[in-house]
C-alpha cells in the first residue's frame, strides 16, 4: 500500500501552516506519503458553479494520476477538495457512460479505485492508534469542533460520519485531552467560496460561528478546512467589523492542535 | 406503460432539468425545509423553495425569473438542503445546472457579477498554471469586477507570512490542463 | 353419453335485435349431445325458468347452457333454477350473449356466428363439468382478540354482547392500550380516562370474555372456524386469586428507579407495580427485568410485605392451548421517538419531547399531575413550539405516509397549553392540515380563531440548545419562504406513527401479510378493509395503518361483526369451485412430487403437506393437499404445477382446454 | 387479404377484465366481432399451453387480460402471471414466435371503453399481420409428418 | 485427485455415508459415473475436465436414494443443482455429503450447506462462456429465422426424452407429456408437438435452470435444447437479479413476485 496526499492549492499559499502541520505530523508519526506527481487544481467552486464536465475532469485528472503512480490510499487534507475528489468518484462510478466520455476528456485511463481520505479520517485511522505513546502535552481546552459542509455533505456520497452533530472530530480532540462542547454550529456553512466576491456574506456566516462559540465559553474552534480556516480567521477583521465586535477566539487546524 | 410514457417532451426549464440533472421538480410539496435551513436564504430573492414552486408552474416567465435570479449564484453549495430535504431533492446539482443555464442564455443577475467574476478569475488562473495562483487570481478578479481597493490591506501581511506567493508555480502538465479546458468548453 | 340442453334468451330485444336467435337455436341444437335446443323472450323470467326445468325432467338432460346475460348478472338464478329442476346447480352454464355479444356488435351475420361459437365452447365446457356439493367446514365459536386496546375493547365487547366467547390477549399487564395514556381526546376535549375506564371494566366483568394479561400469541394453526392458538402467559410472579391489589408491595419496593412506560419515560416505577392506577386488572406484576431478587437471588421485600402471601418468585410462565374460530387482531400502533431525528438534537434535548409524552404532561393523572412544565427544569415553557409531519411524509427518513392523527391532535396540544398557560404562546409548523373528520375542521379552526394558536406553514430545519432555550429554526412559506427563528421552551414532535415493534413477528405468525411498514395488510383497500388475506382473521384498529379512537373504534365494530357473522351458522358453506391435488392408488398416492412451489403462491396458505405412511410410521411420500376451508380458487397453482397434480373445479384443465378447442374449430 | 377475418381469443379473468367486458356491453360500445372471450376465475389460472394450443388451433391473434396491479381479486395472482407472461414472452421471442400476435392488457372493471381499444387494436393489427401462416404451416406439416411415420 | 479418494474412502469406512457418486472411467477409458459403496473400490474415483456430466441428476433416484446417505462429487452445476433439490424439497441437506470440486479441480471442503452457498455465491453464475456465443449469435436472428432454425432443430427430436431424464431438476415422478386428460403434448413425434414439449420444458426451468448444459449433451439427435433454458436463465437474471440455485431456501422465479416487477409489454 502506497499513500498519497493531495495538498490542494490553499495548502501551498494561503493554508500553508495547514500544510506543514500536515506534514509535520506524518514525520512525528512516521508515516510516508508520496504527493501526487504534477497534481492540478481541484477545480473547487467554480468549476462546478460554471461548468460540470471540467468539475469533473480537473478531479479525475488527479484520481487518474494517483492510480498510474498506484496510489491506494489518498490524503486530502482540504475539506473541499476532498468533497470534489470523492463526488467525481461517485459521479462517475455512477454512469459508465459519463466515465468513458471523462476518460477521454482527460487522455487518461479512469478506474475510480483509489481511497480517499479526509484529514480526520487520516488521523482517526494512522494517528490514534500510536497517540498514547507520543503524546507530550495534553491539549487542555475548551474546543468548539467546526466541521463545515464539505466534510459531512453530501453525506450520502461522501457516507462519513454523520450528517447532523458529526462526532469524529469530537472523538479525536477528546482524546488529545481537549473539551468539546456542544456546538449547534458545527455544520452551518461559513460564506465558503465566497470569501472573495461577497465578504458580506461570509462575515455574516462566519460572525454566527464564532460568536455561539465564543457565547458557549470555547477556548479556541478546531476545523479541517483551509476555507474555513480563512473564513473564519482571516476574515476576523471584516467580521467584527460586520458585527461590531471584538471576537478574538483562535482558530486551530485539526493537525496544529495534535502538534502542540 | 407507465404513466410517465404518456407525457410528451416538456420544454419547460423543470423538464430539462429533469433530463439533465435528474431531479424532479414535481417532488417538492413546498414544506420549506430548504429555506429554513439555507444560510443564505435571507439574502435570497427566491429561496430554494420558491424556486422549485415556480419550476412547478412550467411558465416561461417564471423560468425565466429563476434564471435571471440571484439567488442562484448566492447558493453556495453548502448541501444543507440536500442534507435535510424530506423528498431527496438534489437542489445543490439543480443550482449548478441553472447556474450553467443563466449563463448560456445569457440572463445573469447583475447582482451576481463579482460571484461570477470572482469563479472565472479562479478558472482562469488554473487554466494556465494548472493550480491556483492566489495573488494572480486577487489582481485579475480585481480587474474583472473593478473592486480595485478590496483586500489591499491583507496582501502584505499574507506574503510575508509566505500565504501569498509573488509567483504562480506551472505544473509540468499544463498543456495538459489546457486541453481539458478546451474540451470542456461547449 | 351426455345430454346437454340450451337455452337462448332474447333479452326483450338486447339480444335478438343483433343476433338471429332462431338460427342460433336451430344450429345448436343439430351439435352433437344437444339433446334439446330453444329460445324464449326471457329465460330469467318465472315462465323462462319453469321452461328450463321442465326441460331437465322431460329431456334427462345432463348439462344446461343458458344463453343470454352476464353470469356476473343471473349465473346464481340459473344455477338455482337447474337445482330445482333436479340437476346439480353447477351442471349449468351460461354463454354470454348480450354484453359479449348483442350489445357490443352490429347486426349481421359475423354477430350471429359469434353467438352461435360462444355457445358451443360452453356446451363442450359444460359436458365436462362435475356434479359438485358445496363445502361445508365447522367453526368453533370462540374468538380470540389480540391486543387490548381502544379498538380490541370495542371487537371483544361488540362479539360478546353477540352472545359469543371471547378470549383477549394483551401483552402488557394491563388493558388500555394508547388511549389510556391520553389526556383529553378531539374534537371533544372530554377526558380519555373517563370514558375509557368503563369499558376497560366492563371486559374484565363480561362473562363471555375471557382476559389474559402479560400474555402473548405463541403460535396460530389451522384455519377459519378451526384455528388452534398456542398462548404464553407470561409468570406475574403473583397468585392472581390471592392478591387483593391492596398495593403495599408497589409502595414498599426497594427498587424505584425504573422508566415508568406508561409515563414514557417521564416518571418512574418500582420492580413489582400497577402500570397506572386505572389499570385492569388491578393488580401488580414483578418485572424480572429489574427485580433485586431475580438479578441478585435476595429481597423479597414485598413477600414479606404482602398481607395475603400472594407473591410466586418462582412461578412458571403458562401455556395455554385454545380452539378458535375467528380472530381479530388489533394491537396497535407505536410512534417515533425523539431520537428519530437527527436534525432535532437526537434526542439529546430534554425539553423537545414527543406527542405521547406530551399527552401525559396534560394529564391529570400523569408525572406533572396536568401541569405542563419542562422536563428538564420544572419550569413552565413561556414559548412552545410543535412540530407537525415529524417523520412522517419523509421518504428520505423512510416513512412516506401520512400518520393521519397527528394534525388533530397537535391543534388538541396546543389548545391545551393554551388553556393551561394562559400567558404562553404556542406556535404550530405544519405543512398541511389534514383534518377531515366530524367536526374536525372546526377543532382546528378554533385553535387558530379562539385561542390565537400561531400557525406557520413551513417545516422546521434544525432544533439546538443554547442558554437552556430551544433555537427553532423554520421558515414561513406563505410569505415567500422566509425564514423564522424562534426561541422557545419547548418543543412538542408529532412524531410519525409506526408499526408496533413484533407486529412483523405476529404477522408471520398468523400467516396474514403486511406491507413494507410491518402494518398489517387488509385483503381488499376498498371492500375488505377489515378482512385479511386469511379467512377469519380480521383487524381493527392502528395495526392496520394509524387511525384516531372514532375510526378504530369503528373498524373493530366492523371487525366484530364479521366475526359475528360467521358464529351465526354452526357451519360454513363455500362454494366448491376450489383447487384439489389428485390422489391416486398406493405406491404414488398422488402424482405431486412434492416441490411445494405452489405454497408460495397461494395467497391464503391453502396448500398444506399431507405425509402417506408406512405402517410403522415411516414416511414414505409427503404431498400437497388443499384446505378446502382456505382456498378461494384463483387457480393460480394450477397453472404452475409443472406435473399437473393440481386441478380446479369449475375451471379443470381439461374444460379451459376444451374450451380453447371449440372455440376456434367447428364441428 | 381483405376479406381476411382474424380469429382473436381473449383469455380474461373473471373479476376485471370479464366485468370490464360487460361494462363495454353496458355501455353499448362497439368492437370487432372477432374476438372470443374464455373466463379464467384469475390471470394466475391461465395456463401458457393454453396460449399455444389456441395457435395451433389456428387463432391468428391472442389477447391476455386481468387486473391492474394491486387491483387482483385474490391479491397475487396477476403479479404470478406477470412473472410468467415476462418468461414466456422472452421465450417466444426467442424461438421466434410471432409476439406481435398476442396482447398482454391490465383492464379493470370499469374500462368498459379501454377493452374496446385493446379489441379493436389487436383485431386491426393481426388484419394488417394476416393470418399466422407460418404457424398453421409448421402445424399443418406436422400433421404430414404424422401421416407419413404412420 | 488421491484427496479425492482418500476423503471417499474415509466417509464410506466411518460409515459416514453408504455410497458415494463420482466419476470413473469405463473399460473403454469413457468416462462414466460410478456409484461406490465399498472403500476398497474408491480408488477407482476420478475427477478430470472431462467429468461433465451433472451427477445431482441421481439424487433423487430411488435405486440410490436406497442406498442410503450419499456423497456426491460436486463441481458448481452439481452444487448449485443440489440447492436447488433441497429448495424444492426433493431432498435433504442431512441426507448428503457434498465433494466438492472448484473450477481448478480440486477438492474443496464443503462442510455444510452454508459453506456451500458461501462457494457458490462468489462463483460466476451466469451460462458458461461458450454457451454464451452461441446465445448471441442466435439472438442475432430476426424472427423469421429464429423461427426457422427452431422448427429445423425440432423436426430431428424423437421425443425419446433423453434431456429430461438427464436434467436433475425434472424429477417429476408424472411429466405433463404423460398426462392425457387433455392431452397436453401430442405422443407422436412431429415438429409441431416437439415444440411444444420443448416450450414445456424450458417453461417448467424458468428460475430452475441452473446452466449445467445437460440437456443438451444428452440429446442424441444434437438438438440445441440447452440454449433454451439458458436464454431464460439470462432472462430471469435480467429482469429478477437472481441465478437458480444460490441458496437451499430459494424461492423459485415463477412461484414469487415483487410488486414492482418491470415489463414493458402489457398495456
Amino acid at each position: 500500500m502506497k499513500f498519497g496526499i493531495y495538498p490542494g492549492c490553499s495548502l501551498t499559499g494561503s493554508a500553508r501552516d495547514y500544510n506543514e502541520s500536515v506534514f509535520a505530523l506524518a514525520e512525528a508519526f512516521e508515516l510516508e506519503f508520496t504527493q501526487i506527481p504534477d497534481w492540478n487544481c481541484c477545480g473547487a467552486t467554480a468549476a462546478h458553479n460554471l461548468n460540470k464536465e471540467l468539475s469533473l475532469a480537473l478531479p479525475a485528472r488527479i484520481l487518474a494520476l494517483a492510480e498510474k503512480n498506484g496510489l491506494d490510499e489518498i490524503i486530502v487534507p482540504c475539506a473541499a477538495c476532498y468533497s470534489r475528489l470523492v463526488v467525481t468518484q461517485h459521479e462517475l462510478k455512477k454512469d459508465p457512460e459519463l466515465k468513458n466520455r471523462i476518460s477521454e476528456v482527460i487522455e487518461m485511463d479512469y478506474k475510480g479505485t483509489s481511497r480517499i481520505l479526509n484529514v480526520i479520517e487520516w488521523i482517526d485511522k494512522y494517528i490514534i492508534p500510536q497517540l498514547d505513546a507520543k503524546i507530550v502535552n495534553q491539549f487542555r481546552y475548551k474546543v468548539a469542533c467546526y466541521y463545515g459542509c464539505l466534510l459531512v455533505r453530501p453525506n450520502k456520497v461522501l457516507n462519513y460520519d454523520r450528517a447532523e452533530d458529526p462526532q469524529t472530530m469530537d472523538i479525536v480532540m477528546t482524546k488529545l485531552g481537549a473539551t468539546p462542547i456542544d456546538y449547534p454550529y458545527k455544520t452551518e456553512c461559513c460564506g465558503a467560496g465566497f470569501s472573495i466576491s461577497r465578504t458580506d456574506i461570509v462575515s455574516k456566516l462566519s460572525g454566527k460561528i464564532i460568536e455561539d462559540a465564543e457565547h458557549r465559553g470555547a477556548d479556541a474552534i478546531i476545523v479541517a478546512c483551509p476555507m474555513c480556516h480563512s473564513n473564519l480567521d482571516m476574515r476576523r477583521p471584516d467580521i467584527n467589523k460586520y458585527w461590531k465586535t471584538e471576537y478574538n477566539i483562535p482558530v486551530i487546524f485539526v493537525t496544529q492542535a495534535i502538534g502542540q | 406503460m407507465s404513466h410517465s410514457e404518456h407525457h410528451t417532451e416538456r420544454n419547460s426549464l423543470a423538464g430539462s432539468i429533469e433530463s439533465k440533472v435528474d431531479v424532479k421538480a414535481q417532488k417538492c410539496y413546498q414544506c420549506g425545509k430548504c429555506s429554513a435551513g439555507c444560510p443564505v436564504a435571507d439574502d435570497m430573492d427566491l429561496p430554494p423553495s420558491v424556486v422549485m414552486r415556480l419550476l412547478q408552474t412550467e411558465q416561461p416567465d417564471n423560468d425565466d425569473r429563476i434564471l435571471r435570479s440571484h439567488s442562484i449564484w448566492l447558493c453556495v453549495t453548502c448541501e444543507m438542503c440536500l442534507s435535510r430535504c424530506p423528498m431527496e431533492i438534489d437542489i445543490p446539482s439543480m443550482m449548478d445546472y441553472l447556474r450553467q443555464r443563466s449563463r448560456s442564455e445569457k440572463k445573469v443577475n447583475k447582482k451576481a457579477r463579482n460571484i461570477i467574476a470572482f469563479h472565472k478569475s479562479f478558472l482562469n488562473s488554473i487554466r494556465f498554471t494548472g493550480r491556483l495562483y492566489e495573488l494572480g487570481l486577487i489582481l485579475d478578479y480585481k480587474r474583472q469586477s473593478l473592486n480595485l481597493t478590496q483586500d489591499i490591506s491583507l496582501a502584505p501581511k499574507m506574503i510575508s507570512r509566505g500565504k501569498l506567493h509573488l509567483f504562480p508555480t506551472m505544473i509540468k502538465g499544463t498543456a495538459h490542463i489546457a486541453r481539458i479546458f478546451k474540451k470542456t468548453s461547449n | 353419453m351426455a345430454r346437454i340442453g340450451v337455452f337462448v334468451c332474447h333479452c326483450g330485444e338486447n339480444i335478438s335485435a343483433t343476433v338471429d336467435c332462431g338460427k342460433v337455436a336451430d344450429t345448436i341444437g343439430k351439435l352433437k349431445h344437444v339433446a334439446y335446443s330453444t329460445e324464449y323472450k326471457y329465460m330469467c323470467s318465472d315462465p323462462g325458468q319453469t321452461l328450463i326445468k321442465d326441460a331437465i325432467r322431460e329431456h334427462k338432460l345432463t348439462g344446461v347452457v343458458v344463453s343470454a346475460c352476464s353470469p356476473r348478472m343471473h349465473e346464481p338464478t340459473f344455477r338455482k333454477a337447474c337445482a330445482e329442476g333436479g340437476l346439480n346447480p353447477f351442471l349449468c352454464e351460461m354463454a354470454n350473449l348480450r354484453e359479449h355479444c348483442s350489445w357490443v356488435h352490429e347486426k349481421n351475420e359475423l354477430t350471429t356466428e359469434k353467438a352461435i361459437d360462444i355457445i358451443r365452447t360452453q356446451v363442450e365446457k359444460v359436458k365436462l363439468n362435475s356434479a359438485l356439493q358445496p363445502i361445508r367446514v365447522p367453526v368453533t365459536k370462540t374468538s380470540m382478540v389480540i391486543g387490548g386496546g381502544i379498538a380490541g375493547i370495542q371487537a371483544a365487547l361488540d362479539i360478546a354482547n353477540c352472545g359469543h366467547k371471547v378470549v383477549m390477549v394483551e401483552r402488557s399487564p394491563s388493558i388500555g392500550g394508547h388511549m389510556s395514556q391520553l389526556s383529553e381526546t378531539f374534537p371533544t376535549l372530554d377526558c380519555s380516562q373517563c370514558i375509557l375506564t368503563p369499558r376497560m371494566v366492563e371486559v374484565a366483568q363480561h362473562p363471555n370474555i375471557t382476559l389474559y394479561t402479560y400474555a402473548e400469541v405463541e403460535s396460530v394453526e389451522g384455519f377459519i372456524g378451526n384455528f388452534k392458538v398456542k398462548i404464553r402467559k407470561k409468570a406475574k410472579s403473583l397468585d392472581e386469586k390471592a392478591c387483593t391489589g391492596c398495593g403495599l408491595c408497589t409502595t414498599k419496593c426497594p427498587q424505584k428507579k425504573i422508566p415508568n412506560e406508561f409515563e414514557q419515560g417521564m416518571g418512574m416505577r418500582p420492580a413489582i407495580y400497577v402500570p397506572f392506577p386505572q389499570a385492569v386488572p388491578n393488580r401488580p406484576v414483578i418485572d424480572k427485568e429489574h427485580c433485586t431478587y431475580y438479578i441478585k437471588g435476595k429481597c423479597k421485600v414485598c413477600e414479606i410485605v404482602c398481607p395475603t402471601k400472594a407473591i410466586r418468585f418462582d412461578q412458571p410462565d403458562e401455556i395455554l392451548d385454545l380452539e378458535i374460530g375467528a380472530i381479530v387482531v388489533s394491537t396497535g400502533f407505536d410512534i417515533k421517538h425523539a431520537d428519530f431525528f437527527p436534525e432535532y438534537g437526537y434526542g439529546k434535548y430534554k425539553d423537545v419531547i414527543d406527542g405521547l409524552q406530551f399527552e401525559r404532561l396534560a394529564s391529570a393523572s400523569g408525572p406533572t399531575a396536568g401541569a405542563i412544565l419542562r422536563p428538564s427544569d420544572g419550569q413552565v415553557p413561556k414559548n412552545i413550539v410543535f412540530i407537525a409531519c415529524a417523520g412522517s411524509r419523509d421518504p428520505a427518513k423512510g416513512i412516506a405516509y401520512c400518520s393521519k392523527i397527528c394534525c388533530m391532535y397537535t391543534a388538541k396540544h396546543a389548545m391545551l397549553y393554551k388553556h393551561k398557560v394562559h400567558e404562553g404562546n404556542a406556535h404550530v409548523f405544519y405543512m398541511d392540515i389534514r383534518s377531515g373528520g366530524k367536526n374536525y375542521d372546526e377543532f382546528v379552526r378554533r385553535a387558530i380563531e379562539e385561542d390565537y394558536v400561531n400557525y406557520i406553514r413551513g417545516r422546521v430545519s434544525t432544533v439546538y440548545e443554547r442558554d437552556g432555550k430551544l433555537i427553532v429554526k423554520g421558515v414561513d412559506t406563505l410569505l415567500g419562504a422566509q425564514p423564522v427563528e424562534i426561541v422557545a421552551d419547548m418543543v412538542v414532535l408529532a412524531t410519525a406513527g409506526v408499526a408496533n415493534p413484533g407486529a412483523e413477528e405476529l404477522a408471520q405468525k398468523l400467516h396474514v401479510s403486511y406491507d413494507s411498514h410491518k402494518f398489517f395488510a387488509e385483503a381488499h383497500p376498498k371492500l375488505k378493509p377489515v378482512e385479511t388475506n386469511t379467512a377469519g382473521i380480521f383487524l381493527a384498529g392502528a395495526c392496520q395503518n394509524p387511525k384516531d379512537i372514532p375510526d378504530s373504534v369503528s373498524q373493530a365494530s366492523g371487525a366484530a361483526v364479521k366475526v359475528a357473522a360467521l358464529f351465526s351458522q354452526n357451519g360454513l358453506t363455500r362454494e366448491p369451485l376450489v383447487a384439489f391435488v389428485n390422489r391416486t392408488a398406493p405406491p404414488m398416492y398422488s402424482t405431486c412430487v412434492g416441490c411445494f412451489l405452489c405454497q408460495s403462491v397461494c395467497p391464503y396458505q391453502a396448500i398444506e403437506r399431507e405425509d402417506f405412511k408406512t405402517r410403522d410410521g415411516k414416511i414414505i411420500k409427503t404431498v400437497a393437499k388443499i384446505n378446502e376451508g382456505l382456498c378461494q380458487g384463483c387457480g393460480t397453482c394450477v397453472a404452475l404445477c409443472r406435473s399437473k397434480s393440481i386441478d380446479l373445479y369449475g375451471y379443470s384443465n381439461n374444460q379451459v382446454y376444451a374450451e380453447v378447442v371449440a372455440l376456434l374449430n367447428e364441428f | 387479404m381483405s376479406d381476411f377475418e382474424p380469429k382473436v381469443v381473449a383469455f380474461v379473468c373473471n373479476w376485471c377484465t370479464y366485468a370490464g367486458a360487460d361494462l363495454t356491453g353496458t355501455s353499448r360500445i362497439k368492437y370487432a366481432s372477432n374476438v372470443k372471450i374464455i373466463r379464467f376465475p384469475c390471470t394466475g389460472r391461465i395456463d401458457f399451453m393454453l396460449l399455444l394450443k389456441a395457435f395451433a388451433n389456428g387463432a391468428d391473434g391472442i389477447i391476455v387480460s386481468g387486473c391492474h396491479p394491486n387491483d387482483c381479486h385474490y391479491t397475487s395472482g396477476n403479479f404470478h402471471a406477470k412473472r410468467r407472461w415476462i418468461m414466456f414472452k422472452e421465450l417466444m421471442d426467442f424461438m421466434g414466435i410471432d409476439m406481435n400476435r398476442i396482447t398482454f392488457s391490465w383492464v379493470s372493471a370499469a374500462e368498459g371503453a379501454k377493452w374496446a381499444d385493446v379489441v379493436n387494436a389487436t383485431v386491426t393489427r393481426i388484419r394488417e399481420l394476416g393470418p399466422y401462416v407460418s404457424y398453421k404451416e409448421m402445424v399443418d406439416k406436422s400433421v404430414e409428418e404424422e401421416v407419413k411415420n404412420g | 485427485m488421491d484427496n479425492l479418494v482418500k476423503r471417499a474412502k474415509e466417509l464410506l469406512e466411518n460409515k459416514t455415508v453408504q455410497v458415494v457418486i463420482g466419476y470413473e472411467a469405463g473399460p473403454t477409458g469413457v468416462i462414466r459415473p460410478a456409484f461406490i459403496t465399498d472403500p476398497e473400490k474408491a480408488g477407482k474415483l476420478i475427477y478430470n475436465d472431462k467429468c461433465d456430466q451433472n451427477l445431482a441428476v441421481y439424487l433423487t433416484k430411488k435405486e440410490v436414494k436406497n442406498f442410503g446417505k450419499m456423497a456426491i462429487v460436486a463441481t458448481l452445476p452439481v452444487m448449485r443443482s443440489i440447492m436447488m433439490l433441497i429448495s424444492e424439497q426433493q431432498l435433504f441437506a442431512e441426507s448428503i455429503v457434498v465433494l466438492g470440486i472448484s473450477a481448478d479441480g480440486n477438492l474443496l471442503d464443503i462442510a455444510d450447506i452454508n459453506i456451500m452457498q458461501g462457494y457458490i455465491e462468489k462463483s460466476d453464475l451466469s451460462n458458461p462462456e461458450k454457451y454464451k456465443a452461441l446465445l448471441a449469435e442466435l439472438n442475432k436472428l430476426n424472427p423469421e429465422e429464429k423461427f426457422a432454425y427452431w422448427q429445423k432443430e425440432l423436426s430431428k427430436c424423437i421425443k425419446c426424452y433423453a434431456c429430461r431424464q438427464a436434467c436433475p431438476m425434472c424429477y417429476c415422478t408424472r411429466c405433463t407429456v404423460e398426462v392425457n386428460q387433455p392431452q397436453w403434448i401430442p405422443v407422436q413425434a412431429n415438429t409441431h408437438g416437439n415444440m411444444e414439449w420443448h416450450i414445456l420444458r424450458a417453461m417448467h426451468l424458468a428460475g430452475r435452470c441452473i446452466s449445467c448444459g445437460e440437456c443438451g449433451r444428452a440429446c442424441p439427435v444434437g438438438i440445441p435444447c440447452h440454449l433454451l433454458t439458458m436464454q431464460l436463465t439470462d432472462q430471469v437474471y435480467t429482469y429478477f437479479k437472481v441465478y437458480a440455485g444460490t441458496s437451499d431456501k430459494m424461492n423459485s422465479v415463477l412461484s414469487t413476485f415483487e410488486p414492482n416487477d418491470k415489463e414493458s409489454f402489457i398495456i
